[in-house]
């Protein structure tokens, strides 16, 4: 019985797939997350939490978390995710489980602002000082127009498509 | 001295601190009670702009997430997106890679070894250590036409063609460290002071290993086989013949231990890769860069830096743009998690040798 | 009296100039040690007056302005009370019987009012370059009592004239020879007052940005580079007089401080620093019982 | 802690002996290395502005601007690259993409101001002293971001091809389409060369990611002859493709053929908004390919159009003069059928006369003329007017119409453009053997590059500098050709040579047939006398303004009657204009 | 711990003149100190610049732990918002004169990062910059040149960054606080 197997047996496994030889990945629930991860902590030899990540389906109206386990005898990783609300995006810490998981969250948090209950610091700033917008990682955040606002440019740049202004220019007769 | 702790930065305007970083910490006597490590003074928002960008145009990004080691970026964000867009590059691209890899860590290494003597206020070998990285340096700029960010490995092999006679150079230039490294090692593993000082100093417990993700030279200096180009081995590495270094001493002599070894390992690659350099193609056509699309996809891959585990966690959305890449870099494990913990009970003056055992980059951990 | 101070002056000056001189070589052989070329050996001087011409626009009180000046009195009152060249009117300074307890009271003055001016700056890392100072220098000041000690039991007499003048009559007399474990013993702790390597634990770059001179810059700054290379150079003075059989004329002189000058960079270009307690601990072991030994030798002869 | 270790470090002093390794920088300077990339330098002359270097530049470092002595022309967008060093990271992607290599990185790397401003730089206009300098980072075609080889086109073995009038060219796959397709770097300066303008970088792009249905609908915005031009175009695109300039352009004629041919039923792919009825109506004389795309267009914008046409079937020249091989017929049905879909109304057999285009004038509110060239220039050497002398145009039509026509076993065609080729191509169909006179150079040759190589495979023979004397009757049926040999006269820098009679030499050939080939003129008999007068005619083609108007308010012109370029898409690209210039005077009459 | 004179009260205009001025330059010149703050990417190529291989002090260049020692700083390349409030810090700490080199091409225009929330695009809006060394990174060559150019600038008694920056303060302190939200600095530290 392989890992997957066993996964499906305890828990609400929504995809597995096998990327690499030593690579998979595995789509649950908020609800079944944690005790997987602990599932896979303790007893399937994941004991090493690689990374944690945020990513922002914003159509969907969801972010993808995601949690890379490493097991130091099977030299594998393991993806574990699931889909967050991202109206209340709430969920709740590993801190007790990897004491690292507590600077990932704190950056996710402040990233993406993503709640982690639990968590003793993610209120602190980690990266960022005396930030005054959205959390900037998530995709309506429109860097560069917030970067010309604030810190201005010193010769303006054009920004013109210049394959446009090519084909127009000789499109002129088109546009009379 | 009065007994009331004091509050202290160490950083981010620090000699002793081994770039943009500031460390928080709490003094009595000259004992530290607590540490807290202050990063953002170099994030530049990399992962945000690498989505904003098509994914050609992420490689002059990505090799500026860790300054001083820049090939191992670019590897890994090439590799990752070879294996989403299924593209398979050719035998010498790999040794190419696995060569400017190896050259890359060894450079990282030399600065290291000098460095950790620094930290400790011995300045020679700091001095000769980036004179002696230099040369590899030169031998980089003559590869790739950089001298520290080289935007040589692109997705489908590399960029050009190694140079007329330049296996011969990188040879000499092996010889030329190879006759300096006896002289370093009397003044750096020799030195009364400097094992006085080190031996025994801020050991890690070894359950933190597994538990925190500590890896790299770290994890193998507490005995850990934790090595990626072994465990996972990407490139040409499953073709060279080597052994995972390990020590069992857990404190920074060990690191320090562990260092000297792979340098000695990487020089004895990096003789093997000439010697086993293949012929033919370097670089596979890829389609036009311009409007390159990569089908929706996630993968995670690593590869194994001077400082640890270097993983990439890159998310396609089949557009042209990368949806997201999560770049993990070792130092942010070691910079935060570990080193706040192992700073409580050191004294004030070994926090300089201990960052730099922990060979902390600041720019990885905030990117 | 007005002679002499005004020959006294001159030599301080003289003395200033030979410090910094001397630094300047010391940074070129160190160069030369790191494999590169190093700065001229008159970049000291070049230092110093870019310094002293700069000006100071931050002030922490009284005792902040005041430090270098003690630092600069310090280096500037050991040094003029060495005797350069024994028995010369013009180079033997200020030097009395019994200057020898004096001229140890001077050398921890100039550290004393250091320290006060910069536990005044407020900057966090000044204290704590105070408090391993102070530490550190209770700890080499322990071997060379000790070896002085020797040496004022041997010659009877308090005064570096005297000592210099029990030394004369041949290489042999020199007490380096006579008394090797005192002089060991001073050498040493002459490391330790030259804050060079390994003992190297106030200033400290890496761990304490540079420790109690932090805040100080400029015109005060220039003071103290001043101060300390005096400083310096009234130690080499003193040791010469000590332990090599003081000079009988200039060129003597020069050789000579040359020659101990070279002792403490010999060592500082290739140690790290200890740390404070190991430092310390070192102090009150290997030297002080080195020390002792000729101290033991006396009183047995006796 | 023992004696070894504080002794040992001190033999670190034995580096003092050592020579220093310090570079005396900057008393010496120190080359960078053979590939460095330092400052950037580009050669004016070569650079035609593309812009992919600014596309792929990751900081908008790269801005396009226009520079004094320098215009844009076909081919070159008069724009040039202008890089701002406080943005560029030196990672030398534009010179990897760079298509025509003209910018490269030189291994200079000292750039010092006081001023921030300073450092703004247009390679190769501000002149840095650097720009000779040899070494530095350079493309290598090979291996650079850029493809310079084409896919190349399938086509069937010249015997297979004389057999039957089926097409010669077999089309791309779609897998060797779309490899095709993502070579073009999108920079738009083939427009230039398109006389109807068509957005070719875009459908181009399209194709390459597979979106062949939104491609055809791009090419149906200003084009609804898409097919045939993708079969028959004369593409000036191709020859100013920023690839051709050292490598082979983008095939775009085939790629077009391509995303058309997939379509057979072309009303569910286009999806052109029709404009609400107006209640104006446009009579087009001559269905051809200009005729029809004012008569779609026209259409789309609401008016009542009415097509008429002398031939029995539509397609003007594109029907009559094309040979099939190379344009089969069901495919121009295809289009035409198309384009009647959206309310043309098409009366053949139609043949206009003065009466008539009274009538027409009275009816319509505008009338467009399309009316091509039929008639064909003669020789004007003695004897042509034997019967074994026939003309290309006519030959061809009759073969597209399926009526009989005898060409015997020997052919010679006279002339150089694509309908001469045509000609001959189709006689060797028939059997006969051909050969080409025409009197200058093979490679002064208006027609097009792969149909004379493509008659070359097919055994047509071509001589080059031959000036027709006269035509002589020969026994047999036969007929005699009596030629002189010419010498080339150079004309000065950016003419054509002229072709210059050796006097004194005679040569003749015995064939069966002649065909000349030399050209139309147009035939403006139909119009009334009081229509002719006013209607200004030059150099045999009547005169329009950009609009497409005649001298005469309300009545337009276009295609091979108005313009002097005479190929299906200045047809087109006229009838498009007309269309504006129509909807114009609508405008201004209302 | 001491009290800062001159904590709230704008620092006076410093003027230097006097006989001294021409040896007062030479000096200046061949005594820059460098504070030892790395602020990005460039650090990396300053390394070289001051050890063995390319060995600045042969020039008389050092560096100094502590920017009250310093004569110049070198911003070494992009500057992120939180780093600039220190460097702003750093540079009002320097004592006059005091000259501001830029590395890189960041500071100049923004460089890659021109589109990031985080790094400033314009140095010369909050500090007053002397020299700018073009390059990404200035090899160690370019910067050593561009120290050699700074030189020849105090030679000649112009590199007077920091007597615009005292004229001109209230304009810069205009543009610091507009980005800098939460201003929790002295207002005047030096």
């Amino acid at each position: 019985m392989n890992i997957i197997e066993r996964l499906k047996e305890r828990f609400e496994v929504l995809i597995a797939e096998k990327k690499r030889k030593d690579l998979l990945i595995i789509e649950t629930t908020k609800k079944g997350l944690i005790p997987m991860l602990f599932y896979l902590k303790e007893y399937e030899g994941y004991r090493t939490l690689t990374l944690i990540s945020c990513v922002d389906w914003i159509e969907d109206k969801k972010f993808q978390m995601s949690y890379i386990l490493w097991n130091f005898r099977m030299k594998a990783n393991i993806i574990v995710k699931f889909m967050l609300d991202r109206e209340n995006p709430d969920f709740e810490t590993v801190y007790k489980l990897w004491p690292q998981a507590e600077a990932y969250e704190r950056e996710i948090h402040e990233m993406f602002g993503v709640n982690f209950e639990g968590n003793p610091t993610q209120n602190e700033e980690l990266i960022l000082e005396d930030w005054d917008n959205i959390p900037p990682m998530r995709r309506d955040f429109d860097t560069l127009k917030y970067s010309m606002e604030k810190f201005g440019e010193r010769e303006p740049k054009s920004r013109i498509n210049i394959r446009k202004e090519i084909s127009e220019q000789y499109d002129e007769w088109r546009r009379k | 001295m009065s007994t009331e702790e004091v509050r202290l930065f160490i950083g981010p305007q620090h000699p002793g601190v081994t770039g943009n970083m500031s460390i928080e910490v709490l003094l009595k006597g000259d004992t530290i009670t607590w540490a807290k490590t202050h990063i953002g003074y170099l994030h530049r928002a990399f992962e945000k702009l690498m989505e904003r960008r098509i994914f050609i145009k992420s490689f002059p990004l990505v090799c500026r997430i860790c300054v001083p080691e820049s090939d191992t970026n670019e590897e890994n964000l090439a590799r990752g997106l070879e294996e989403l867009a299924d593209i398979e590059i050719p035998e010498r691209a790999k040794w190419i890679r696995t060569l400017v890899l190896e050259l890359s860590r060894l450079q990282m290494f030399i600065m290291w070894y000098g460095g950790i003597a620094g930290s400790m206020g011995l300045s020679t070998p700091v001095q000769w250590g980036i004179g002696d990285r230099d040369y590899i340096l030169d031998l980089f700029e003559e590869l790739t036409g950089g001298r520290v960010y080289h935007i040589y490995i692109l997705p489908g092999g590399v960029r050009k063609d190694l140079p007329e006679g330049f296996e011969e150079r990188v040879l000499k230039t092996m010889d030329l460290i190879e006759r300096r490294l006896p002289e370093y090692d009397e003044l750096i593993m020799d030195n009364a002071v400097e094992q006085k000082r080190l031996k025994g100093l801020a050991p890690i417990p070894k359950e933190w290993v597994e538990e925190m993700g500590i890896t790299g030279p770290v994890a193998r200096a507490c005995g850990f086989p934790y090595d990626v180009r072994k465990n996972s081995p990407y490139e040409a590495y499953d073709k060279l013949d080597f052994d995972v270094i390990t020590e069992d001493g857990c404190d920074v002599w060990s690191m320090l231990l562990v260092r000297r070894r792979e340098i000695d390992l990487s020089i004895k690659l990096i003789r093997e890769i000439v010697s086993k350099m293949p012929k033919g193609e370097f670089l596979t056509r890829l389609p036009n860069v311009l409007y390159w699309e990569i089908p929706k996809g996630e993968t995670y891959v690593k590869s194994e830096a001077t400082r640890g585990e270097f993983g990439y966690y890159i998310f396609t959305d089949g557009s042209g743009k990368p949806r997201r890449v999560h770049v993990k870099g070792p130092s942010f494990i070691h910079g935060i998690t570990l080193l706040e913990r192992l700073l409580v009970g050191q004294n004030i003056a070994d926090v300089a040798p201990i960052l730099v055992a922990l060979q902390i980059c600041p720019p990885e951990m905030e990117r | 009296m007005g002679v002499k101070i005004f020959y006294a002056f001159i030599a301080l000056i003289g003395g200033i100039a030979y410090g910094l001189l001397l630094g300047g070589i010391s940074r070129k052989i160190t160069a030369r040690m790191q494999n590169r070329r190093g700065p001229t050996v008159f970049q000291n001087f070049i230092d110093v007056w870019k310094l002293f011409r700069k000006k100071t626009a931050i002030s922490h009180g009284v005792m902040f302005y005041l430090a270098p000046i003690f630092r600069l009195l310090g280096g500037a009152g050991t040094f003029l009370l060495v005797p350069i060249v024994v028995g010369n009117f013009y180079l033997s300074n200020f030097s009395f019987g019994g200057d020898l307890i004096v001229i140890m009271y001077f050398m921890v003055m100039g550290c004393l009012g250091m320290a006060l001016g910069a536990a005044e700056s407020g900057h966090p890392h000044a204290p704590i370059g105070v408090t391993r100072g102070l530490a550190q220098m209770a700890g080499q000041e322990l071997p060379f009592i000790i070896s002085v000690v020797v040496l004022m039991i041997v010659d009877k007499t308090t005064s570096v004239e005297g000592i210099v003048m029990a030394q004369q009559g041949g290489i042999l007399h020199w007490h380096i020879f006579t008394y090797p474990f005192a002089a060991i013993a001073a050498f040493i702790s002459l490391l330790g007052m030259m804050t060079s390597y390994p003992f190297e634990i106030v200033m400290a770059p890496q761990e304490i940005a540079i420790g109690p001179p932090t805040e100080f810059s400029s015109t005060f700054l220039s003071y103290m580079f001043s101060g300390r290379s005096v400083f310096a150079v009234a130690k080499y003075v003193l040791f010469m007089d000590l332990f090599l059989g003081g000079a009988t004329n200039l060129l003597w002189a020069f050789l000579k401080t040359f020659l101990i000058f070279l002792w403490p960079l010999f060592i500082t270009d290739v140690f790290p620093r200890f740390k404070l307690e190991q430092s310390v601990s070192f102090f009150w072991t290997w030297p002080t019982l080195i020390g002792l030994i000729d101290l033991l030798r006396i009183y047995i002869v006796r | 802690m023992g004696l070894k270790e504080v002794l040992k470090p001190l033999g670190a002093w034995r580096q003092i002996a050592r020579k220093p390794h310090t570079i005396l920088v900057p008393k010496v300077h120190r080359e960078a290395a053979e590939r460095y990339r330092g400052f950037h330098v580009n050669d004016l002359g070569k650079c035609i502005g593309c812009g992919t270097c600014a596309a792929v530049c990751p900081n908008e470092a790269i801005d396009m601007v226009k520079i004094e002595g320098i215009e844009g022309k076909k081919g070159d967008s008069g724009f040039r690259p202008r890089i701002d060093y406080g943005r560029c990271c030196w990672c030398g992607l534009c010179v990897d993409s760079c298509p025509t290599t003209s910018l490269r990185m030189t291994n200079e790397y000292i750039w010092i101001r006081e001023a921030p401003d300073d450092f703004v730089y247009i390679p190769g206009y501000d002149i840095k002293g650097f720009e000779q300098k040899e070494k530095g980072y350079r493309k290598d075609k090979e291996h650079s971001f850029t493809d310079y080889h084409r896919v190349p086109m399938r086509e069937k073995e010249p015997e297979e091809r004389l057999q039957t009038f089926a097409e010669v060219v077999l089309g791309y796959t779609e897998e060797e389409a779309r490899k095709e397709a993502d070579r073009c770097i999108g920079c738009g300066l083939c427009i230039s060369g398109c006389p109807d303008r068509m957005h070719i970088p875009d459908y181009i792009r399209a194709v390459a990611s597979g979106e062949y249905e939104r491609s055809v609908n791009i090419m149906y915005e200003n084009n609804p002859f898409a097919e045939l031009c993708g079969k028959v175009c004369t593409r000036r695109c191709e020859s100013y493709c920023s690839l051709g300039n050292e490598g082979d352009p983008v095939a775009i004629r085939w790629l077009k053929r391509f995303a058309t041919e997939r379509f057979s039923d072309l009303k569910e792919v286009i999806r052109a908004r029709k404009q609400e009825l107006k209640d104006k109506s446009v009579g087009i004389i001559g269905a051809g390919p200009g005729g029809l795309t004012a008569a779609y267009y026209l259409a789309l914008r609401g008016y009542k159009v009415t097509v008429y046409e002398a031939m029995p079937e539509a397609g003007g020249m594109t029907m009559a003069g094309i040979p099939k091989y190379r344009f089969p017929l069901p495919s121009l049905k295809k289009q035409v059928e198309f384009i009647l879909s959206q309310g043309v109304e098409l009366k053949t057999n139609y043949f206009v006369d003065p009466e008539k285009f009274r009538n027409l004038m009275e009816i319509h509110d505008a009338i467009y003329l399309g009316v091509g060239l039929l008639k064909p220039w003669k020789l004007g050497v003695p004897g042509e007017d034997h019967p074994n002398v026939i003309y290309a145009i006519d030959y061809l039509r009759k073969v597209n119409f399926n009526e009989s026509v005898k060409i015997g076993n020997e052919v010679v065609v006279i002339g150089g453009g694509d309908v001469a080729i045509d000609a001959a191509r189709v006689s060797r169909r028939f059997g006969a053997k051909v050969t080409i006179g025409y009197r200058r150079r093979k490679v002064d040759m208006p027609a097009d590059r792969e149909e004379i190589e493509g008659a070359e495979e097919e055994g047509v023979e071509i001589w080059e500098k031959i000036i027709p004397l006269r035509v002589e009757d020969a026994p047999e049926g036969r007929v005699k050709l009596v030629y002189g040999k010419a010498r080339m006269v150079d004309q000065g820098p950016g003419r054509r040579p002229k072709p210059v009679l050796i006097e004194g030499e005679e040569y003749e050939i015995l064939v069966d047939r002649i065909i000349v080939a030399i050209g139309q003129q147009a035939d403006l008999t139909f119009l009334p006398q009081e229509f002719a007068e006013k209607m200004e005619v030059e150099r045999g083609r009547i005169k329009v303004n950009e609009r497409q108007m005649t001298s005469i308010s309300g009545i337009f012109a276009g295609g091979d009657v108005a313009n002097r370029v005479a190929d299906a898409i200045s047809a087109i690209a006229d009838g498009l204009r007309a269309v504006k210039g129509i909807e114009l005077y609508f405008q201004g009459k209302s | 711990m001491g009290k800062d004179k001159f904590l709230n009260e704008k620092p006076e205009k410093l003027t230097y003149s006097g006989v001294f001025k021409k040896i007062d330059n030479w000096a200046r010149a061949r005594s820059l100190w460098v504070v030892a703050y790395g602020t990005g990417c460039g650090a990396i190529e300053l390394r070289p610049t001051f050890t063995s291989r390319f060995d600045a002090e042969r020039f008389g260049m050092r560096m100094v732990g502590t920017p009250r020692q310093a004569d110049v700083i070198v911003v070494s390349g992009y500057l992120t918002v939180k780093t600039l409030k220190r460097v702003i810090r750093v540079y009002e700490q320097m004592q006059s004169p005091k000259y501001v080199v830029a590395l890189g091409a960041c500071p100049i225009n923004g460089g890659m990062y021109y589109d990031s929330y985080n790094a400033i695009n314009r140095l010369d809006l909050y500090l007053p910059v002397d020299i700018w060394v073009t390059g990404c990174m200035p090899r160690p060559e370019a910067i050593l040149a561009g120290f050699k150019r700074l030189q020849e600038l105090i030679d000649d008694g112009k590199a007077d960054g920091w007597k615009k920056y005292i004229e001109a303060l209230d304009w810069y302190r205009g543009n610091q606080r507009k980005i800098i939200k939460n201003w929790r600095m002295p207002n005047y530290n030096w």
